[in-house]
């Protein structure tokens, strides 16, 4: 099949797989077959995407197609400047890459949702699988798209689909609250987005990243709006945290690996606009730097496990925008590859934990190495190489991103980078220390470990967690300028700090006794980021803000607007009534009025004579 | 025969619904299933003539196609002339789509089901006529067999509801019952009907101004008006047609004339009629009086803004789940109303759009109402929660209907807000952009707090107890309207095309191509 | 010099007896002073030269329309109250000052107005009149027959109309009393018979 | 005697006959002042049509004898009417058009 082909195999049987899935409920409600029917489309996704990166280690321009999806003309300049609205497939290396991420997270996850979820009603778990076939769609259709309006569509159904996910169990409130909070504060930034889409379509004719474009600084800077907000940054970061809702696999795959990485593709995809307008690189820069630094403070006082892993997210996401902020969209996009395996891995695992012993705080798990050692085994990798530990995946391309932003000269976010790259450490060392090796828990006392649906895809992610970062030069040859490693005093510096953090983390909760002092320490760093300044400031803007404004425009219109209209049939009948005395029905009163009128009349005659 | 059908395919679509709605008044109340079947046949047949209309509309020759003319009072001038635009084309679609639709979902009506639908029928038959009519006098006509049906169809089939007496103008609720059905459709038919006083004076001022000879819509759009008249005469047009699309503060009708009415009637309401206010505007108003419309387009597009955010916190802070809806229609009419202001292709073709993509979802989102309220017997949110236990499918178009007022991509509603959007940038007026832009996210605000509060969370408590998801035909009209939002939001250009078409021809007698072109240039 | 007075004559014949017409008490003789004034009105036709019409005026008017208000008036009056009802009081200084008013009105538009033919022409003969009512003024003339009969029968209608209840009913309870008045008097048993 | 002095004279019996319309309480009184004023006209037309030459003033004069006699006689069914519905035949007892 030519790779056109094969794109949209991998984009559309999915959403034939989701949209079969919702009109035929026999089949969603058959038991697990719908999982096998999803597991079975991803796994297609996934060959069709290695295929095409087989394709894509040759030639890196693979293949550009569009169609017209809008008519669109200019008035009076039809001929001149003709320009329509386009969708279609563009194959590159870049966009060959994040589909082989996506797809292969994508069918570990659903593997593993199949024991997951394997206790889950039928009829929520075909819906779960409907969800996640739509998921893989929308994502291909962002991944494959050749310009940011089709970017732009896929966007808006990934978030679609993750509200779908968070809100899964849509029984409980939070989880309800927490979709709609989700859609909410991405759909907030997407403005940007659509904002920048116009501006850039109006001025240059064509939604295209390429090219000069004179307004590149506003177009990027509305564009970065919806970057942070999809890709969880600093103020916009607070949805994530309680996306966290949704059943684990779901935040491994969209609120980890992927969808929240839609937005660092963004940047990288459209990294020739963004080329051009070096102060929206500063920003993101520093909004990057920030997120990273206060994202893994908070990270450290969490006790909810996929919390922890959830600010994390948070905080890599900063790493990422950082590095784009510093234009290295290879440091940037190599992380999001890492990242998206043993973030993915991470999740999975801890997945697995919370399925063994029914909840997500880490306190509940103690001691849980001994009793699921592939699970733990899986999460203890996935930690180090979050930690940077030299060897793992997440060492290679966050040393390349410390490097990056080293060399553009933007301390503030290195220092930032640096601090965080050392609380990473910090608080998955703590995770590991308490959940895996602490004390053992009563809920912890059946837990064994997880079935084959749940342990095989650890597995196969645990390879690219492991070696993905000595495959450098060639993933980054595929989407830029490739590049080699080699140990820098940066990378080394990082290293060393993230060492020290594993080994406080031991110190502090690792080992038996000890460490009591520096918890005091560092409680009142934790009390602060704990307090939530910014979620709450978020829900007062919703609360009392937003609501109390369109009570007030509510109110307005009904007792003021309407009253108004209102008042004016009021005062219609009112008049009315009072003008009824006048008809009083005697026949001489009307005849008085008539020869009073005549009279009048005449004399008025009269006069204009 | 079919030669006969082909040549007059027009009146055969506006004839059928009325047909109907006649075969429904001889047959006697008894016969049921009959005077449905009646009212379904009568709706079908429009429909399959919308679709056959579209199907042989020639692109390539543009213009008016399917021209039948027959004279009614030549003395006058006055011919019932009948013919199709790219606009015509798809509005005739959409109406046809959502009266079907609205049969469909009130197809097991109990009450006087014999009238209901002979008055349905031949609403609908006027706002067929609207969309063909090329004599503004037919026009006219149409227009007001389109409205005033609803006074009966509201103040005869329609639900109480009840508004607290507050505020400054508290001592009106000693006269009026604020938010009964019959004050409901008083307000509704008295506002409209100030507003066809308005149209008739212009009709008849532009009939006289351009020689009294003809009422032709060719004719007199390519009369030139002296700008005096223009001036004054834009802004009755616009208010008058204007308060049938929700114009603020012309749109106080709306929330409460759409929450009294039954199911059908408000799907057909804010489906299509209020489609017809804009569609004056655009098609009466623009295209008669050009330098009026370029004078006041500022004014429009400014009301249109207000439109857009009013409605949308207005929805916000509704208690009542038929007010949210109403009120969202208000947004979204303005919308339509903001496209059409921006004088720009990309605006009007915007501006048709949502008429088509908000009157399909519209329909939905009523239909569904009707829906939860026949089982729920409430419309109050508050009481409501966790419904989508019971009513799966009903939650899930719920949703649907809401991502697509909001906009959600592969949706039609958000080609129409796209569009409309970058039709106001490119304006002279780009600042409108945004107001747009944030009434989008306010919708998603309050359609998707209203859809949790409702089918998400705990629930539902055991006073509801006749909870069930649809059943019968109405599965039809939800289907059917759910599968148009996804095709005509994935796949544009089946109707697009149309509009562009005839948008490519008529903006350039209304917009000054050098305006665009300076802006262009900035 | 005789013409003058004999014209003053008859216009005080005519409006005196106006007068008398809109200001007696009793009802009885509101209509003769009706009846005085119309024939005057007669004479008047006669000094216009216009005897056909005189002629008419005398036998219809003063005739046929003087006694059917007599008996309007004996049909409608049961008693001495509602024979002599007194003008309304308070109406008529304004009522007056109105008349006066309009009178002042048309005189004034009369005297002022320059182009009134100053002199009689040849009289009109009354063949001239047969002539133009069966020429002319046909339709017309028809068109009055068929009003004519119209008015015989809503007359005869109107008149009946109170039968139909009292064929079974006392004739003296579909009169309601609206004031205590005496029993109804021989008055109102005849225009039931009638 | 001129014109003008039969047309004042009818324009006197008119306005006797409108103070009567204005003053008069029984009905039949009423009639009676609109006869008045019906005869005002015909002297009117009679005159003109004598200053005038025009044949047509009589014959509309005699018309409205013919016209005025039908009044009566509707009127006076109507008065019968009234009196029957109510006892008496005063015309401001009969307001069942008050508003």
């Amino acid at each position: 099949m030519s790779p056109i082909q094969l794109a949209l195999l991998a984009t559309f049987l999915p959403l034939g797989t989701a949209f079969s899935l919702i009109v035929l409920p026999g089949v969603r409600r058959a038991g697990k077959l719908p999982g096998y029917i999803s597991v079975v489309t991803a796994l297609v996704a996934l060959v069709s995407a290695l295929q095409l990166f087989a394709y894509g280690l040759e030639v890196h321009d693979i293949a550009r197609v569009t169609t017209q999806w809008l008519p669109h003309s200019v008035l009076g300049a039809s001929s001149a400047a003709p320009s329509t609205i386009e969708i279609g497939v563009l194959l590159d290396g870049l966009s060959v890459s994040m589909l082989v991420v996506v797809c292969l997270v994508a069918f570990c996850v659903q593997v593993f949702s199949l024991g997951y979820m394997a206790d889950e009603p039928p009829a929520d778990f075909g819906r779960y699988f409907t969800w996640q076939s739509l998921f893989l769609f929308a994502m291909n259709t962002l991944v494959i798209a050749p310009n940011l309006l089709q970017l732009f569509l896929g966007w808006e159904l990934v978030g679609l689909v993750s509200y779908l996910l968070i809100g899964y169990y849509w029984k409980k409130p939070s989880a309800a609250r927490a979709a709609l909070k989700a859609f909410w504060i991405t759909k907030l930034a997407d403005m940007g987005l659509v904002a920048g889409l116009i501006v850039l379509f109006v001025n240059t004719g064509s939604f295209n990243w390429t090219g000069t474009v004179a307004v590149a600084g506003p177009v990027t800077l509305l564009l970065f709006i919806a970057v942070m907000g999809k890709s969880a940054q600093f103020p916009l970061h607070v949805w994530l945290p309680d996306a966290m809702e949704g059943p684990t696999p779901v935040s491994a795959l969209l609120h980890a690996a992927t969808m929240v990485a839609a937005g660092v593709f963004l940047v990288a995809r459209a990294h020739p606009l963004f080329e051009q307008a070096p102060n929206t690189q500063n920003f993101m820069a520093y909004v990057g730097g920030f997120t990273a630094l206060f994202a893994s403070i908070v990270a450290v006082v969490q006790n909810d496990i996929k919390k922890v892993l959830a600010y994390s997210t948070c905080s890599q996401l900063g790493y990422m925008v950082c590095a784009l902020g510093a234009g290295s969209q290879v440091a940037g996009f190599f992380h999001l590859t890492t990242h998206a395996f043993f973030k993915a891995m991470l999740f999975l695992a801890a997945g697995g934990l919370i399925h063994a012993v029914h909840s997500n705080d880490i306190h509940h798990m103690g001691g849980l190495f001994r009793k699921m050692k592939l699970t733990s085994g899986a999460f203890i990798i996935g930690a180090l190489a979050l930690a940077g530990v030299p060897g793992f995946s997440g060492f290679f391309s966050k040393d390349l991103i410390l490097e990056e932003v080293w060399e553009r000269g933007l301390y503030l976010p290195f220092a930032a980078l640096l601090i965080a790259a050392f609380l990473t450490a910090f608080y998955m060392g703590r995770v590991v220390f308490i959940a895996l090796f602490g004390k053992p828990s009563e809920h912890a006392e059946h837990a064994h470990e997880s079935g084959f649906a749940m342990t095989f895809p650890l597995v196969v992610l645990a390879i690219p967690a492991l070696c993905a970062g000595y495959f450098g030069a060639e993933l980054s040859g595929m989407y830029g300028e490739a590049t080699h490693f080699h140990l820098s005093p940066v990378g080394m510096t990082a290293s060393a700090l993230g060492l020290c953090g594993i080994g406080l983390s031991y110190f502090m909760f690792g080992a038996p006794q000890g460490g009591a002092a520096l918890r005091t320490v560092f409680a009142p760093l934790g009390r602060l980021a704990a307090s939530g300044i910014v979620d709450k400031s978020f829900l007062f803007g919703y609360r009392t803000v937003l609501r109390g404004f369109a009570g007030g425009i509510g109110w307005f219109d009904r007792y003021i607007i309407d009253g108004l209209m209102n008042a004016i049939g009021y005062v219609t009948l009112e008049v009315g009534a009072r003008l009824r005395p006048l008809q009083t029905g005697k026949v001489q009163d009307y005849v008085y009025v008539m020869v009073v009128a005549t009279i009048a009349l005449g004399t008025f005659a009269a006069f204009l004579r | 025969m079919g030669n006969f059908a082909h040549a007059h395919l027009l009146s055969i679509i506006v004839a059928a619904p009325a047909v109907a709605a006649l075969v429904v008044l001889l047959l006697p109340e008894s016969e049921r299933l009959a005077i449905r079947m009646a009212a379904l046949f009568g709706a079908l047949c429009s429909l399959a003539g919308s679709i056959e209309v579209l199907r042989t509309y020639d692109t390539a020759q543009a213009g008016l196609q399917r021209m039948e003319r027959y004279a009614l009072v030549p003395s006058m001038g006055i011919d019932l002339s009948l013919a199709v635009d790219g606009w015509g084309v798809s509005l005739l679609l959409l109406t046809g789509i959502i009266i079907t639709a609205g049969v469909f979902a009130s197809f097991t009506l109990e009450e006087r089901p014999k009238e209901f639908f002979a008055l349905l029928l031949v609403l609908v038959a006027g706002v067929f006529g609207v969309f063909v009519a090329q004599d503004i006098f037919v026009f006219f006509l149409f227009y007001e067999v389109a409205v005033l049906p609803m006074y009966l169809l509201i103040g005869v089939w329609g639900s109480h509801g009840k508004v607290e007496a507050h505020g400054p103008f508290a001592f009106i609720w000693k006269r009026f019952d604020v938010g009964g059905r019959e004050y409901a459709a008083m307000k509704l038919t008295l506002m409209l009907l100030v507003g066809s006083a308005a149209i008739l004076v212009v009709i008849i001022a532009m009939y006289f101004a351009a020689g009294g000879t003809s009422f032709d819509l060719t004719h007199l759009a390519n009369t030139k008006f002296p700008r005096e008249l223009q001036l004054w005469a834009f802004p009755l047009l616009w208010l008058g047609f204007g308060s049938l699309a929700g114009v603020f503060p012309f749109h106080t009708w709306s929330p409460d004339g759409h929450a009294a009415a039954p199911t059908a009637v408000s799907m057909l309401h804010a489906g299509v009629l209020m489609k017809l206010g804009a569609f004056g505007v655009i098609r009466i108003g623009m295209m008669l009086l050009p330098e009026g419309a370029r004078y006041w387009a500022p004014w429009v597009g400014g009301i249109a803004v207000i439109n857009v955010l009013y409605g949308a916190l207005s929805a916000m802070s509704q208690k009542d789940l038929k007010y949210i809806i109403a009120y969202s229609s208000v947004s979204h009419m303005g919308v339509v109303m903001l496209g059409a202001a921006t004088l720009t292709v990309d605006g009007w073709n915007g501006a048709i759009y949502q008429m088509f993509a908000h009157g399909m979802m519209t329909g939905l989102f009523f239909a569904l109402v009707g829906l939860i309220y026949g089982r729920a017997h409430t419309r109050l949110i508050p009481r409501m929660g966790g419904f989508a236990k019971d009513m799966p499918w009903v939650a899930g178009f719920f949703v649907l209907a809401g991502l697509s007022s909001l906009g959600l991509p592969g949706l039609a509603g958000f080609v129409a807000e796209f569009l409309v959007f970058m039709g106001a940038w490119q304006s002279a007026h780009s600042w409108w952009a945004i107001p747009g832009i944030v009434g989008a996210w306010v919708t998603a605000v309050y359609v998707l707090n209203a859809s949790r509060t409702i089918f998400f969370g705990t629930g539902p408590s055991d006073e509801f107890h006749e909870l069930r998801d649809a059943h019968g035909t109405e599965w039809v009209a939800l289907w059917g309207l759910s599968l148009c939002l996804m095709l005509f939001g994935s796949y544009p250009r089946l109707i697009l095309d149309f509009i562009h078409i005839a948008t490519n021809e008529y903006l350039p007698k209304v917009a000054l191509v050098a305006d665009q072109l300076a802006v262009l240039a900035r | 010099m005789l013409e003058k007075v004999s014209f003053g004559v008859v216009a005080f014949a005519l409006l005196w007896p106006g007068f008398k017409v809109v200001t007696a008490r009793n009802l009885v003789h509101t209509v003769f002073w009706l009846g005085l004034t119309l024939a005057s009105t007669a004479v008047l036709f006669i000094m216009l030269q216009a005897p056909f019409l005189a002629a008419i005026q005398l036998i219809l008017y003063t005739g046929g329309l003087l006694t059917l208000m007599l008996f309007g008036v004996m049909l409608t009056a049961r008693d001495q109250g509602l024979l002599t009802v007194p003008n309304a009081s308070h109406r008529r200084a304004f009522g007056g000052l109105l008349a006066v008013a309009a009178f002042a009105m048309l005189a004034m538009a009369i005297t002022q107005t320059t182009t009134l033919p100053a002199s009689p022409t040849a009289p009109i003969t009354t063949q001239q009149l047969g002539a133009l009512v069966f020429t002319e003024q046909a339709l017309a003339f028809e068109v009055l027959a068929v009003l004519l009969l119209a008015v015989t029968l809503g007359a005869i209608v109107f008149a009946r109309r109170g039968d139909a209840g009292s064929a079974t009913e006392n004739t003296a309870n579909s009169i309601p009393a609206r004031k205590p008045l005496p029993a109804p008097n021989a008055a109102v048993s005849q225009a039931k018979g009638a | 005697m001129g014109l003008s002095a039969y047309l004042l004279v009818s324009a006197a019996l008119f306005c006797l006959g409108v103070f009567g319309l204005l003053t008069r309480r029984n009905a039949v009184g009423i009639l009676a002042s609109v006869e008045l004023m019906a005869n005002a006209g015909n002297i009117n037309l009679v005159a003109f049509a004598r200053f005038n030459g025009n044949a047509t003033g009589q014959i509309f004069a005699l018309f409205s004898t013919a016209l005025t006699v039908a009044e009566v006689v509707v009127g006076l069914a109507l008065v019968i009417l009234l009196y029957r519905s109510r006892g008496d035949v005063l015309v401001e007892s009969a307001s069942e058009l008050k508003g």
